[in-house]
């Protein structure tokens, strides 16, 4: 019963107070007087009218800029540098946007033509006037370099690089830290054993076709790293493939390019062949020699061919030729 | 109105006293309305009932064998074939409005068209 | 409606020709022995006696849907082909006293592989060879929930031993007719067991017949079997022609087959596979081997190519050289023809005409053109 | 104003108030233009055409492409392709193209076996082998020559007998070969339990044709409600 | 214009307004010149003081909406032209000969946009391509209409219904005359549509300079339709020919791809990126051949679908030249009914080269050389697929 009423009364505190609360701080803002004197309670107050609202005075706006603009004027003066386009300094009668019923929306107030990138700072004019400005610092072009294959001889590497050209005002681009280095192969002067090793080191960056290593490096955060790191891989490799290390002699057969009859199964097959019914061991393959027997030598070009060159048809047929003129003599004759 | 009139218990005593007397009322107008009531547009028999109903006496008699009542299912299917010909014209005709020239029998739907175009004066 | 009216026309146009239309005769040739063939035979149909076909392909040897064919056909035609007769000549003319020569059979999925094998055995059986003739391996390799045990006499090794004993039987119902007019023996004592042995002097027959009665022993015996004909057939008592179809599974990378302590097995761990690559080994005379490589038999990866080298890898390539790779093409024109109209004759095929469109669609392939005039 | 454009507007509905509207409202689905017209694929239709001289009118109509199960084979049959529309589960037509011609050669093999068997030359002329044939007659023969549609009169329902157009009698029958053939007992293939299904009712026989006999008696039994129809 | 007669009694009443109150609330209710109004702010359209006298309210509001429209039109020209210079001056160009191209092709260059949409992207074009032609006045000073159909609204399109009309009249009479004289019109002269179109809607609005709604484009294909059936329409086929359009251009069904030579004297063709789907393919057919075919390097095998091998038959079937031609095909992306289809197409078009005209019209016929534009259809929200729905649950 008790604990009820405690929470009707907090329920009705609660309901009070708020509102004379609000009362009193309405009083309080509306009365407070700037005298210093005791502060009065003015009850019938008196209607003040409410403070009419400040006046905009109307800005004086410039007629567009491009009002103004001669028509053989000098753009690159207006337009120096990147920036966004602005409608009043561009005299062009643009419009963009795509309306079915409407005209096309012109370039007041239109936000799309912002937001697409311009190149208004390099107009054919303007470059060349940059060009022109630069000019004074090239070098005249060295003699003996006219021709592709000058160019080729004399500077066998290719760098390339690529700058990123915005409408912003940074030239900045992630893009453009990626160096791409480009050497022809032959232009190393690399022995037999050294080009080997150099094309299995490279692994895909070489291209078998047009002999190029192609080498892109784009790990470091900026171009200069790159261009380094690339430079010093291409050194290592190079010194890498024209040492000889210990454990290349190890190399088998199975690592070989080239199928060599001479060590192998097949040679052994064809041995056992002729010395039918003899048992025939190691050493007397070895000792084997083909020099005057044209069979076996057609034969042992025939494998070489099948294994060396692939399996297609020209191949297996010479392969089948060869081995019909072995087993089958008579055959081969009728 | 016309109730009241007939009500009216003094016209009714003339009228009955000297039929000779009796004066012609224009109760309603004396002209055809413009438009005709669409009921009468389906025919009441459905297409095909009877071609059916034949149909369904032969395959009774001889218990669904098609092979033996061929002659009364190609008159069935001809009789469905033209009617549903027929029905896709008429469909045709409603959707494009068409109205049909110089025959004798028209529509309500046409008739309604004709009368809203011409009405009667 | 106008579609169905068109389908009705159809119908009927078919059926109005057929009563115009001659039905051609297959060209066959008379000589019923392999022997006999020549190139006047080729790409002509000859019939082998039912009696032959049950005691050589009762228990497999031809493909499943040429058997179906043949039960329908009620007549078991092979169509002579280059490949065979290529085969057979080399047979013939072959010098029995140098060691085994080795042909393989290669070519595209359908081309008639199989069927080429099959007329060399028919051949090699008519000219009492004895035929040492595996089917087809992959059936030995495919998951089949086959017990796969550890061997016991060779270390490393995988028997499986139903198969073996299957295969024992197989090679007994070719051989039966021609080992007892042999009468070929063991030439030394082998004990299997504490109580069980095979004396030496044992007849060949009772050898496998223990093979099959103790299946346990059967890849032992497959083994033992093959080592005593090698030696019969190098002392001049008999002839052997080794067959394997699906050669190329053997040296696959991988099989279905796992033993009961759950280890995969390669292909080269099982000893049936050990004693199918011994066979075709030259180290033997008075015999010939015939191999067959099919992509189909090679894992599905590897697919690609039908070429033999591409399919047994280098280390096949190394075990069976030199060998005489003989390529089985597609038909050639007439050889199409004639299958047409052999189709055609046993009312196999029933439309007439479109010839040049299923020789396109199925590029010539005899088992292509089997599969798609069979809803024809 | 806008209370006098409304008024407007309204007037304008009154003033084609009793002209059907047009079809706005069928959504077009086809990608090509409505003036394209189907493709004819076949050489004999397009020798036809060129018979009667109707070619000409075609010169400078464009046509659709040709859809990918279109051909100008021997072999190819547009009821054939029809029906392995009917039969494809899940865009799979690759399977269901397999099972019909599966089933067609099943549909061989028992009628080869059957003409092997008979002796009689006359008889043994007189069994059909190919296939599509016996698919077509099987097809024919168990098209339903009415259908009973429900239609509600005075608030209860009533099965009346309606008759079909050609097509869609050829779509029933089609359609029920193939639930029939997925009413199957599991251990038998489809292509088995068809290519059976299939001959028997070439012959007149068989669950289909019961199914279009059953049809049929329905439409007897209710033959009383037929003018109960709309049209 | 009824609408406008409506208001003006209103305006008459209010002799107070002042002329410029005046157009202001014209300019409201008008058709769309608002539309068009400037978007420069500093410019102020100038207004023309409108005799008052003899001309009738409705001319006075034509005179001002057409004052106001052409000096518009004059003061965009004005912009038009004097940008023309700068864009020149700026691209560093003689100014004289700087053409429309010129300029597309500078705007191009200083706002390269890539909206996908070309119609989306920059543009400077003359103003009279960029806004709508208007109607011209209708009426004389005193408010008389020119045109009889002028209170129809649409006074263009109704007098096209009303030329159809009477034309239709004079055939009728023209036939009777013939058949007085037993003279039957000529079978063989009757007129067709086949090949031809009516006009779209939009067409015809643009020829008008009507809008017309859905049903005045019905009413106008029926009656054309009629009169294109009648027997004697061959009388009036220049007029009829005015609302008809071609279905294809003739250039696209004659052209096809020139004939190239090998060293060896082959004669060969080859189609470049042949779609379907999402496969695109280059086929190579040489003629004098014996029937080869290489995939990607394969054979016929390259595909297992039966189907797909139909396809690739079709266009040889079709023309006979199964084994007179050796084909090669490069294809990639898409699946295996795309491939087909982007090489049958290949096929179809190589095989054009080397066949009759008339065999060329009968593939055309059969669809082989038309593209399948036919992609697969998106799913839609709210449904299962892409036109299954859910299963109706009512609750």
């Amino acid at each position: 019963m008790s604990v009820m009423q405690k929470c009707v009364m907090i329920r009705r505190t609660a309901n009070a107070i708020p509102i004379n609360y609000y009362q009193r701080t309405w009083c309080s803002t509306k009365a407070a007087a700037p005298t210093d004197e005791f502060r009065v309670l003015n009850l019938k107050k008196k209607f003040v009218p409410p403070q009419s609202k400040k006046k905009y005075t109307k800005t004086l706006l410039l007629p567009p800029r491009e009002t103004a603009m001669p028509v053989d004027q000098d753009w690159t003066n207006v337009w120096p540098g990147p920036k966004t386009f602005h409608p009043a300094s561009v005299p062009l009668a643009l419009r963009q946007g795509y309306d079915q019923k409407r005209a096309p929306p012109g370039k007041y107030g239109n936000a799309e033509l912002m937001k697409i990138p311009n190149f208004l700072h390099l107009t054919p004019p303007a470059v060349k006037k940059h060009c022109s400005a630069i000019k004074k610092f090239c070098t005249e072009w060295p003699k003996g370099l006219e021709t592709d294959e000058d160019f080729d001889k004399h500077f066998p590497m290719t760098i390339i690089t690529t700058d990123y050209c915005h409408s912003s005002p940074t030239i900045k681009d992630p893009k453009a830290r990626i160096v791409t280095i480009k050497v022809k192969l032959s232009a190393f002067d690399l022995d037999k054993h050294a080009r080997d090793k150099m094309i299995r080191l490279v692994g895909e960056r070489y291209d078998e076709e047009t002999d190029i290593l192609t080498i892109v490096t784009d790990r470091c955060p900026t171009r200069k790293q790159n261009y380094d790191y690339g430079i010093y891989v291409l050194t290592a490799l190079y010194h890498e493939s024209n040492t000889f290390e210990e454990w290349e002699k190890e190399k088998q057969e199975a690592d070989m390019e080239h199928y060599i009859w001479d060590n192998n199964v097949s040679k052994k097959a064809y041995v056992a062949l002729v010395e039918w019914p003899k048992k025939v061991s190691d050493d007397d393959v070895k000792s084997f020699s083909i020099e005057n027997d044209l069979v076996g030598q057609k034969y042992k070009d025939a494998v070489t061919e099948l294994l060396n060159n692939g399996e297609d048809t020209y191949t297996l047929n010479k392969y089948k030729e060869a081995v019909v003129g072995m087993l089958l003599p008579q055959n081969a004759q009728a | 109105m016309r109730l009241s009139n007939v009500l009216h218990y003094r016209d009714m005593r003339r009228y009955t006293k000297n039929p000779l007397e009796v004066r012609f009322e224009e109760l309603l107008p004396l002209k055809l309305k413009n438009k005709v009531s669409g009921k009468g547009d389906r025919s009441k028999e459905r297409a095909c009932v009877h071609e059916m109903s034949i149909m369904f006496a032969c395959f009774k008699k001889n218990e669904f064998d098609q092979s033996r009542c061929s002659n009364e299912i190609n008159l069935f299917q001809v009789c469905a074939n033209k009617h549903h010909i027929e029905k896709f014209k008429r469909k045709q005709n409603i959707r494009e409005g068409n109205i049909s020239l110089g025959k004798d029998n028209l529509t309500p739907r046409e008739i309604n068209y004709l009368l809203k175009k011409h009405p009667n004066p | 409606m106008r579609a169905y009216r068109r389908v009705c026309n159809y119908a009927t146009a078919a059926i109005k020709q057929e009563a115009q239309y001659q039905i051609p005769t297959a060209a066959r040739t008379d000589k019923t022995n392999p022997a006999d063939h020549d190139h006047h035979d080729e790409s002509k149909f000859y019939t082998i006696d039912p009696k032959t076909i049950t005691s050589l392909f009762q228990m497999g040897g031809l493909p499943k849907p040429f058997t179906e064919q043949t039960q329908m056909f009620a007549e078991t035609a092979l169509m002579v082909r280059k490949p065979a007769l290529e085969v057979i000549r080399g047979l013939k003319l072959a010098d029995y006293q140098k060691p085994v020569i080795r042909y393989l059979l290669y070519g595209q999925t359908g081309s008639g592989k199989s069927l080429s094998l099959a007329h060399i055995l028919h051949y090699a059986h008519n000219s009492k060879f004895i035929l040492y003739h595996i089917p087809y391996v992959p059936i030995w390799l495919k998951y089949d929930r086959k017990e796969v045990n550890w061997s016991t006499t060779k270390n490393g090794l995988a028997d499986i031993p139903l198969i073996a004993a299957q295969w024992l039987k197989h090679f007994k119902h070719q051989n039966e007719v021609l080992l007892n007019e042999l009468n070929l023996t063991t030439s030394q004592d082998y004990v299997w067991s504490i109580r069980e042995t095979t004396p030496k002097g044992t007849i060949l027959n009772e050898l496998i017949t223990h093979g099959i009665n103790r299946a346990k022993y059967a890849c032992d015996c497959m083994d033992i079997l093959l080592n005593e004909l090698k030696a019969h057939c190098s002392n001049n008592k008999c002839k052997m022609l080794v067959a394997v179809d699906g050669f190329n599974a053997f040296f696959n990378e991988k099989t279905d087959l796992k033993t009961e302590d759950r280890v995969r097995v390669t292909p080269q761990q099982i000893s049936m596979v050990q004693t199918g690559l011994s066979a075709v080994l030259s180290d033997w005379n008075n015999g010939a081997v015939v191999m067959v490589t099919s992509p189909r038999a090679a894992l599905n990866t590897k697919r690609e190519s039908h070429l033999p080298i591409y399919l047994c890898g280098r280390q096949g390539f190394e075990h069976i050289d030199p060998f005489i790779p003989v390529m089985v093409p597609e038909l050639t024109t007439t050889e199409f023809n004639n299958m047409l109209d052999y189709y055609e004759e046993k009312r196999w095929l029933q439309k007439t005409g479109g010839r040049k469109e299923l020789e396109f669609l199925t590029s010539r392939l005899p088992a292509e053109l089997m599969a798609r005039c069979a809803s024809l | 104003m806008a209370l006098f454009v409304k008024h407007l507007r309204l007037g304008l509905i009154v003033k084609h108030g009793f002209h059907p509207l047009p079809q706005l409202t069928a959504a077009k689905y086809s990608v090509y233009p409505p003036h394209y017209v189907e493709p004819v694929f076949k050489k004999q239709d397009i020798d036809k055409l060129q018979e009667s001289g109707e070619i000409e009118n075609y010169k400078l109509v464009p046509f659709k492409a040709a859809r990918s199960n279109d051909t100008c084979s021997v072999f190819h049959d547009p009821l054939v392709s029809k029906f392995i529309n009917y039969m494809l589960k899940k865009g799979q037509k690759k399977i269901a193209r397999q099972v019909l011609e599966n089933t067609f050669e099943k549909i061989k093999r028992l009628q080869l076996a059957k003409y092997n068997r008979e002796t009689d030359p006359e008889r043994k002329a007189s069994i059909i082998i190919d296939p599509v044939i016996i698919f077509k007659k099987a097809v024919s023969n168990c098209k339903p020559l009415l259908k009973l549609t429900a239609v509600k009169r005075g608030g209860s329902y009533y099965q009346v007998p309606v008759p079909i157009t050609d097509k869609e009698s050829t779509f029933y029958a089609m359609r029920w070969f193939v639930h029939c053939g997925r009413e199957k007992d599991k251990a038998v293939s489809f292509a088995d339990f068809m290519a059976s299904e299939l001959i028997n009712a070439s012959n007149n026989d068989g669950r289909v044709f019961k199914k279009k006999l059953d049809l049929h008696k329905l439409c007897e039994a209710n033959r009383a409600y037929a003018h109960y129809r709309w049209s | 214009m009824m609408l406008m007669q409506r208001l003006f009694p209103n305006l008459v009443t209010n002799k107070l307004c002042s002329a410029k109150i005046l157009t202001n609330f014209v300019l409201r209710c008008t058709y769309g010149l608002n539309n068009v109004g400037s978007d420069d702010p500093g410019v102020e359209i100038p207004e023309k003081k409108i005799v008052e006298e003899k001309t009738s309210l409705a001319m006075r509001a034509y005179l001002q909406r057409a004052t106001q429209y052409n000096s518009f039109m004059d003061q965009q020209i004005h912009e038009y032209k004097i940008g023309k210079r700068h864009l020149a001056n700026m691209m560093g160009v003689d100014p004289e000969t700087f053409t429309q191209k010129d300029i597309d092709a500078a705007i191009g260059y200083l706002f390269p946009s890539g909206l996908y949409d070309p119609k989306a992207r920059p543009l400077m074009r003359p103003p009279s391509e960029v806004f709508p032609p208007k109607k011209d006045a209708e009426f004389d000073e005193s408010g008389r209409p020119f045109h009889v159909f002028f209170y129809t609204g649409k006074p263009n399109f109704y007098s096209i219904l009303h030329n159809i009309a009477t034309k239709l009249v004079e055939l009728n009479k023209f036939e009777d005359s013939l058949r007085k004289n037993n003279i039957l019109p000529d079978a063989d002269k009757k007129l067709t549509s086949f090949g031809s179109q009516w006009l779209s809607k939009e067409d015809l609005e643009k020829k008008t300079v009507e809008r017309l709604s859905d049903h005045e484009y019905k009413h106008f294909v029926v009656a054309i339709e009629r009169l294109l059936n009648h027997a004697c329409a061959y009388k009036l086929t220049e007029f009829i020919s005015e609302y008809q359009k071609p279905m294809i251009s003739t250039k696209s069904i004659v052209e096809s791809s020139p004939v190239l030579y090998t060293k060896d004297g082959r004669a060969y063709v080859t189609v470049k990126d042949c779609p379907r789907k999402d496969a695109r393919a280059d086929v190579t057919v040489y003629y004098p051949g014996t029937g080869k075919l290489s995939i990607n390097g394969k054979g016929i095998e390259f595909f297992d679908y039966i189907q797909a091998r139909e396809q690739i038959l079709f266009p040889l079937l079709f023309t006979d030249m199964i084994d007179k031609v050796d084909i090669e095909a490069t294809v990639s992306g898409g699946g295996v009914s795309g491939k087909a289809g982007a090489i049958r197409f290949g096929i179809s078009w190589c095989l054009c080269s080397f066949v009759d005209p008339e065999v060329v019209e009968r593939m055309r016929i059969a669809g082989l050389l038309q593209k399948d534009y036919r992609r697969r259809e998106r799913k839609k929200p709210g449904q299962a697929r892409a036109r299954r729905k859910f299963t109706w649950k009512k609750r």
